[in-house]
């Protein structure tokens, strides 16, 4: 046991946290609708929604549903685009007390690279995360993250408009999630956020057409947290760069299978519709919990789980 | 509407009172003193499931008096079956009160409310405030059958005049409640909360009367306190209750989608873009 | 309304079912073990285990774990090799009151090919589903459902080997299924199954290492049917064979979900865990709903919610 | 063991008493006579969530007696919570009696009865009819905490002499059971129920012994009834209770997986190849 209180700080990139929680991208704001609720204090940074070159009015509702365990979204990136964004959004943010980082959604390589320039120059962003698996806005959005090759031109690009620190966002929604997050980190990403949501929908059964008026969305929620947590298990396998793991978090032991899996920060997002408190209550039980089990540090877990221990046994190959 | 102060809060209530109302339709009161003293009419709570399950349901402030905050809700899905299960003593932690309620205080003497189905629920502090304020209310109401009109009493012993409807004639007259208003004596102002389909015909009432009209929305929440953009409804691009963004042009006109959590839910029926 | 009772019949290529509702592979045993707690003659028919041309012993445990609205399995296609079922297990099921499809799997074209023409030939098959997408054995399973074109050559080559209906299974783990179902389609297949499970881990918190022995295992229950609705309905776009869909069904609530996103059947795997009487539960709301109504068969609604309605208002491009 | 007979079935039972014994750990009466009338030593029922929550719950039948079963459960995660709150009156539906339970028919005069945590469980039963059999039975109990070693009396009350450890001390003995097995007279023939690492011990006392050891296998269970092959333990090629499997070879024996749910749950110990 050690008798000090454990450290819960950590550094993505350049980006140094007093917690390794991120509130997700468009789950929580601007952090000021939560602020009544939550303390903002406890919180390592908030995600800011994804903005777009031009303004976005984003989908007709519904855009929400509820389903087991989980949540279908299709908000389509409802934003004011990157002009107004920072005249009149942005100027309101400053004074919060945990990093801002912003979110940057695109349809074309030249949009990445254009919002990454203009955002990441302001002082109140610390941090640039690229969505580049945005599902519910049509194939476009979700092309780049699906195409290992377009998503090392998209990092490449928004690397050259910035230094501070770039998170590469991606979608679970491929064959092969590692090829993905290897040519983002070739192409220059600091940190990857593993994973997006996941593509889902529902069905009116009575009224007979789609529940979500996108048709599709993407699904959140403690369903996903299994496909999340192997996500960040196999990446982290992949490459160097740290990971903040996501999908499904809402107990200090669904974050914990994150750390243990190889992510060095987490991000916390519907969760946040369940109950406020989620935030502080997991870092103050991963606080206890790293004292009980004798860690000085939350680096002393991550990726402590990430080792195969199986050994099949097997009449053919050597097949698992 | 009514603009939103910063009394909200988590609150930790115990179920003081359960009832089963008809089939499915339970009115639960909490101890809640702060709730309850905080709560306007129109406002709304997140009530935070018991056993953790994706998302809070949003359900209005049905009463709201001294330490009790009551809410009556219809079974509809997994989450209001959870909350269906609570008893008595056990706890309900809700966040609240949330929204821009119904704004009461004007000066119609005369003025309709209308509620469909579990509508009821977000017009009952808005009732006995009018009753107060000396205003003669008329309330138009409506649900499916019989059994479902549950409550009514309770208006009409606050003070207000009974229309009833239901879908199959079982009690009241036979119909929508939106014909019952048709038919009615022209109100000064009308205050309604119910589905979107009969809230659009009360906008269309209002509009041909063109007396003002307060449409409390409903729509299935994520977040519920306007971090999620995920309740959106068309607004006017002038209206005053619109949220800080660039107007699109639709139909030749300015339009901006505000969150109905967060912007509402309660609207001006005349600046709704539909 | 019509007042004679609706049809559940429904054909799947030539595969004549009493009832639209299969019991998934690996979640129905031989249906012998059900017996007692289920009508097997309101079942429409009975997918069994996956067997492969060698004998398999499995994965070691834990083989199961139990997450937010799903379970993780990570079976290992444990079976006794295609030589002891032909001789001393297939005889067993003969007399059983619903159809009984056979599960192949393989670790080359030519297992493929070799066991669906050994299972077809006997008389207590029905039809044959190729289950090209199990993510519980390494790579080697899931590499031929996750690839159109090595899909194809597998299809190919049991095509080759009998004229009874073949299943083809899919994999949801892919950047596009509907090119892999497009390749199925071409190379033969009479039907696909849409979809297996979705790939995940849990991690022991307590002991630092994967909760199942596999490390990886197949999620499925309640928290995919989103992910497995949207698979249907994209499919059933892409091909003009009928579905069989499945993931997640619990209730007729579900099940309607899948037919009105296309599927001419369904199947039900881990619902069977939750409570035995699901499936006779199921037909029988299946045929109050469609008295309800109005319609006289199942046929009736299969892809009935399958449009897009969405009309999406947008300040940029045509992106929904 | 004991092999199955066909009178399983789903039962639709009501709770007719709980009590929380400790923390955690609960005790459901049902009213449930068809299943205590069928239930031998050593089964269990899959216990269906009353909300639908993916798979049912593996739980000994702890007592049968008349019209009442019961079953005793820690609350371990999302399904035992859920079966924490039925409350009287509440109705559970129970698939069962499932599983081979302890062949205690043998001729063993002086027996040990071994269980660790839970496992207590699915021993009374077989305590009971060892005991109405004649012979002597010592019950070795271990649990984490004092207050965990739930039932004891009971045991005492049934006439079994106890021998009770604690990993802390806080009563009986500090350690693990298995040691005080260890330290004890030698007895005849073993029955045991608990974690596997307890029941590898006891199997290896067991063959030190050269006593016949009958072991209760608890393991994550799918389906619980034979389908779904999620609940294997390898045993011996040539064990009596193997399925119809080819063996494969390893570290130069035949070893085929069972069932737990189907072959099992009660294994005897020196067919077990784990
Ligand atoms: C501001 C506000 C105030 C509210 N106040 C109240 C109130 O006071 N009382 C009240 O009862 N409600 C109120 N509501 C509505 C309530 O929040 C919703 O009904 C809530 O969604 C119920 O959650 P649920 O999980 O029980 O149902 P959900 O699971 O969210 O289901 C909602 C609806 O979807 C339907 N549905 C589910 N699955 C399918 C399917 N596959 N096909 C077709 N339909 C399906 C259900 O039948 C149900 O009608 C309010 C909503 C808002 C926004
Ligand atoms: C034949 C048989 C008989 C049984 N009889 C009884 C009985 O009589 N009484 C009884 O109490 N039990 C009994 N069990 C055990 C019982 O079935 C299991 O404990 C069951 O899994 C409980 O389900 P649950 O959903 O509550 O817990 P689960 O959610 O299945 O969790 C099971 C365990 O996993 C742990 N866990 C969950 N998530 C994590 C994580 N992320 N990291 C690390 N650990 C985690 C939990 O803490 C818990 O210990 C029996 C089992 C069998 C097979
Ligand atoms: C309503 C909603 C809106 C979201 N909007 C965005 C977004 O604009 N940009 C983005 O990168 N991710 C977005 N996400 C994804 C989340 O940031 C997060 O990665 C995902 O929901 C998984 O985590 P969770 O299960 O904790 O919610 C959104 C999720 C939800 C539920
Ligand atoms: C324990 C278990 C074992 C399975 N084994 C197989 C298998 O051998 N072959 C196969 O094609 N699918 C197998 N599956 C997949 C199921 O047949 C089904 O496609 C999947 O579980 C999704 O449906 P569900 O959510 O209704 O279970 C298995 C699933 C489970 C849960
Ligand atoms: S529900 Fe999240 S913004 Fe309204
Ligand atoms: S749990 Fe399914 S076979 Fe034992």
């Amino acid at each position: 046991m050690v008798n000090v209180r454990p450290s819960l700080t950590t550094r993505i990139g350049q980006l140094e946290l007093a917690y390794p929680t991120l509130m997700g991208s468009g789950c929580y704001g601007t952090g000021e609708e939560f602020a009544p609720f939550a303390d903002l204090r406890k919180i390592g940074a908030i995600v800011l929604k994804s903005v777009t070159r031009l303004p976005r009015l984003g989908n007709p509702m519904p855009r929400i549903v509820h389903t087991s365990a989980g949540m279908l979204n299709a908000i389509g990136l409802q934003n004011p685009g990157i002009e107004w964004y920072l005249e009149r959004e942005l100027p309101k943010y400053s004074g919060r007390p945990c990093k801002l980082v912003g979110s940057v959604a695109g349809f074309s390589i030249d949009d990445y690279a254009y919002v990454t320039q203009r955002l990441a120059a302001r002082s109140e962003i610390a941090a640039i995360e690229l969505n580049v698996s945005c599902p519910n806005v049509a194939s476009e959005g979700e092309t780049f993250g699906c195409d290992p090759g377009l998503t090392a031109r998209v990092v490449r690009a928004a690397r050259a408009g910035t230094d501070k620190t770039l998170i590469v966002k991606l979608s679970p929604n491929v064959t092969d999630i590692c090829a993905v997050a290897r040519e983002a980190e070739a192409a220059g990403a600091d940190a990857l956020a593993v994973i997006n949501t996941v593509r889902g929908m529902a069905i009116d059964v009575e009224a007979w057409h789609p529940r979500l008026a996108n048709v599709s969305g993407g699904l959140s929620g403690p369903a996903i947290r299994p496909v999340a947590v192997l996500a960040v298990y196999e990446v982290a396998q992949a490459v160097k760069i740290p990971i903040v793991g996501q999908g499904g978090i809402e107990t200090v032991t669904d974050a914990l299978e994150f750390f243990l899996a190889g992510a060095s920060a987490i991000s916390i997002g519907t969760a946040n519709f369940t109950d406020p408190r989620v935030p502080e209550r997991i870092v103050a039980e991963l606080e206890a919990y790293l004292a009980r089990r004798g860690c000085a540090s939350i680096d002393a877990i991550v990726g402590k789980a990430n080792v195969g221990f199986a050994t099949p046994h097997q009449y053919e190959g050597d097949e698992g | 509407m009514a603009t939103t102060d910063h009394t909200a809060a988590v609150h930790e209530t115990t179920v003081l009172e359960r009832h089963e109302l008809a089939a499915g339709v339970i009115h639960l009161s909490l101890d809640a003193p702060q709730l309850a003293g905080a709560t306007r009419p129109g406002q709304y709570v997140m009530a935070i499931p018991p056993s953790a399950q994706t998302a809070a349901t949003a359900l209005a402030v049905y009463e709201a008096e001294g330490k009790r905050a009551s809410l009556l809700f219809f079974v509809t899905g997994k989450r209001t079956r959870e909350l269906a299960e609570l008893r008595c003593g056990d706890r309900l932690d809700v966040v609240g009160p949330l929204g821009n309620g119904f704004q009461c205080m004007n000066n119609a003497r005369d003025v309709a409310i209308v509620a469909g189905g579990v509508g009821i629920a977000s017009v009952l502090l808005c009732a006995r405030e009018l009753l107060r304020d000396g205003a003669r209310v008329r309330l138009f109401y409506g649900a499916r059958t019989a059994e479902l009109l549950v409550e009514a009493q309770r208006f009409a012993d606050a003070g207000c005049e009974l229309v009833l409807t239901t879908d199959d004639g079982s009690a009241g007259e036979r119909g929508f409640i939106t014909d019952a208003l048709e038919r009615a004596r022209k109100p000064e102002a009308i205050y309604a909360c119910g589905p979107t389909p009969m809230l659009r015909t009360v906008a269309r009432i209002a509009t041909e009367l063109r007396i003002p009209a307060q449409l409390a929305l409903e729509e299935t929440f994520g977040c519920g306190i306007g971090g999620c953009w995920g309740c959106v409804v068309p607004l006017a691009g002038h209206s005053s209750q619109a949220p800080s963004f660039p107007p699109a042009v639709r139909g030749g006109s300015d339009v901006v989608y505000a969150r109905i959590c967060r912007e509402g839910p309660v609207f001006l029926a005349d600046e709704l873009r539909w």
